[in-house]
């Protein structure tokens, strides 16, 4: 069983470091994920809403559905615990 | 041997970003107790979101909080600060691998009072018996 | 940015994730893996997130140590593996 | 809890009194960093989530160095659900607000109809009511967390 989980491991590590050979330099400011849409956020952010950090002005302005639903999974957690632990006391 | 130390140099932060995964990945699957396989998954996630945060670095930027009334008057240049995006994305997984940490221990602790032990095998036994 | 501070952190990461998964007390798995959490936020303060690296201070070496401590004291602090 | 952690270290646990009285000491300096780390999320590193965490673990404090009845005398269980509710419901309302007085759903400018401050004034101070429904949330989820797992759901004694 454990030598079973080890190949399937190491299987998936060698496919990932495989998959490494395609990826951008680490920093590379021109790469990708650098140049599509954060380049607007920071310099909009701050004259859109007065807010000089950057990631809060996002968090609750830009993406706010996101903490909205993160919210609510933290609420969920919250019942979800409280109803599978605490017993009937009647 | 140039170019090959130069692709070292640029992914090694990669290549230890799957040890890691591969480290939580085996503790998930080959490990029999409950809690170690918890802590695996915990693991798991802090590699993922270490590999998103790091898409977002930039060699000599500077880190996302910026000075207001100069931004206002003379503008930013965005290659100069580090890319905000996966911050806020991962914030978000942080905060929920919390909550999904908490839900898995309280039902540990349920399997614990039902069964008495916290072992894959044994579980499995009591179930069958 | 530094690469050395960089790979040295890297490399204790990798340690005490090893030392995590191998350990048989599940109480010093526990804190070990909050030794992990505050190496990883150091990490992530290196790289310039700094708003990342806060949360994983508080939530992943504060609120979820405590929290598999108190699971832990409840149940078994042993395991078989 | 306490008998139990006795049995498995051979030696009465954690009544101190250094620690005792150097939570107590400690624990209104972590309400107040909490606090500020809300309020000053604009401008430096934190919001409405790591703010809330550090007043929820001020409670947690004192239920690790006193017990677990002491946390709940000092931050009762119904005040705990409400403020849970009411965290949310902050969130949500001012959301829905928003689409109430004519805007789209989380475009705080809209406000400005309400309170006439300048949209974009409007927007951070959106920003900021938004990150305070956080941290009321998330402190009392987190405290609620921590008693029911320790104490397995009964309440009475903690760890």
């Amino acid at each position: 069983m454990k030598a079973l989980a080890l190949i399937a491991t190491v299987i998936t590590g060698i496919l990932l470091l495989y998959g490494t050979r395609d990826f951008p330099a680490w920093g590379d400011p021109q790469s990708p994920a650098n140049r599509h849409l954060s380049p607007y956020y920071i310099e909009n952010a701050v004259a859109e809403t007065h807010v000089p950090n950057v990631v809060t002005a996002v968090l609750g302005d830009y993406r706010g559905y996101d903490t909205m639903f993160e919210t609510v999974v933290i609420f969920c957690a919250g019942m979800a615990v409280a109803s599978v632990l605490r017993r009937n006391k009647s | 041997m140039d170019g090959m130390l130069q692709e070292v140099v640029a992914k090694y932060n990669y290549w230890i970003y799957v040890v890691l995964m591969m480290i939580g990945f085996y503790a998930m699957i080959g490990k029999r107790n409950l809690v170690k396989k918890l802590l695996g998954m915990n693991i798991f996630q802090t590699a993922i979101i270490l590999f998103f945060v790091s898409t977002g670095v930039k060699r000599g930027g500077g880190i996302p909080i910026l000075d207001k009334y100069k931004v206002l008057a003379e503008g930013i240049d965005p290659t100069q600060i580090v890319n905000p995006l996966p911050h806020v994305l991962m914030l978000t997984a942080i905060v929920v691998s919390v909550s999904v940490t908490g839900v898995a221990l309280a039902v540990m602790q349920r399997i614990h009072r039902e069964y008495g032990t916290l072992e894959e095998d044994e579980i499995l036994e009591r179930i069958s018996e | 940015m530094i690469w050395q501070l960089d790979l040295l952190i890297l490399l204790l990461v990798v340690v005490c994730a090893l030392a995590t998964i191998t350990v048989k007390d599940l109480l010093s798995a526990t804190i070990i893996f909050g030794v992990y959490s505050f190496l990883m936020c150091l990490l992530w303060a290196e790289m310039g997130a700094v708003d990342v690296a806060f949360t994983e201070a508080t939530v992943g070496a504060g609120i979820s140590t405590v929290l598999f401590i108190a699971a832990i004291l409840r149940t078994n602090r042993r395991s078989k593996d | 809890m306490k008998q139990r952690l006795e049995r498995a270290t051979g030696q009465h646990p954690g009544d101190s009194p250094i620690i005792k009285t150097s939570v107590r000491l400690l624990v209104p300096f972590v309400q107040l960093f909490g606090l500020y780390v809300i309020v000053h999320g604009h401008y430096s590193p934190g919001g409405g989530f790591q703010g809330g965490v550090a007043l929820g673990a001020s409670f947690i404090l004192l239920a690790l160095a006193y017990d677990l009845k002491t946390s709940i005398r000092h931050f009762s269980e119904g005040a705990n659900a409400v403020l849970a509710n009411t965290g949310a419901l902050i969130y949500t309302g001012v959301a829905a607000l928003c689409a109430v007085m004519g805007g789209l759903f989380l475009d705080y400018s809209a406000l400005d109809k309400l309170i006439p401050l300048g949209p974009i004034e409007w927007r951070s101070f959106g920003i900021f009511l938004v990150e305070v429904g956080v941290g009321l949330a998330v402190m009392s989820i987190m405290v609620s967390l921590f008693w029911d797992i320790s104490s397995g759901g009964e309440m009475d004694e903690g760890l």
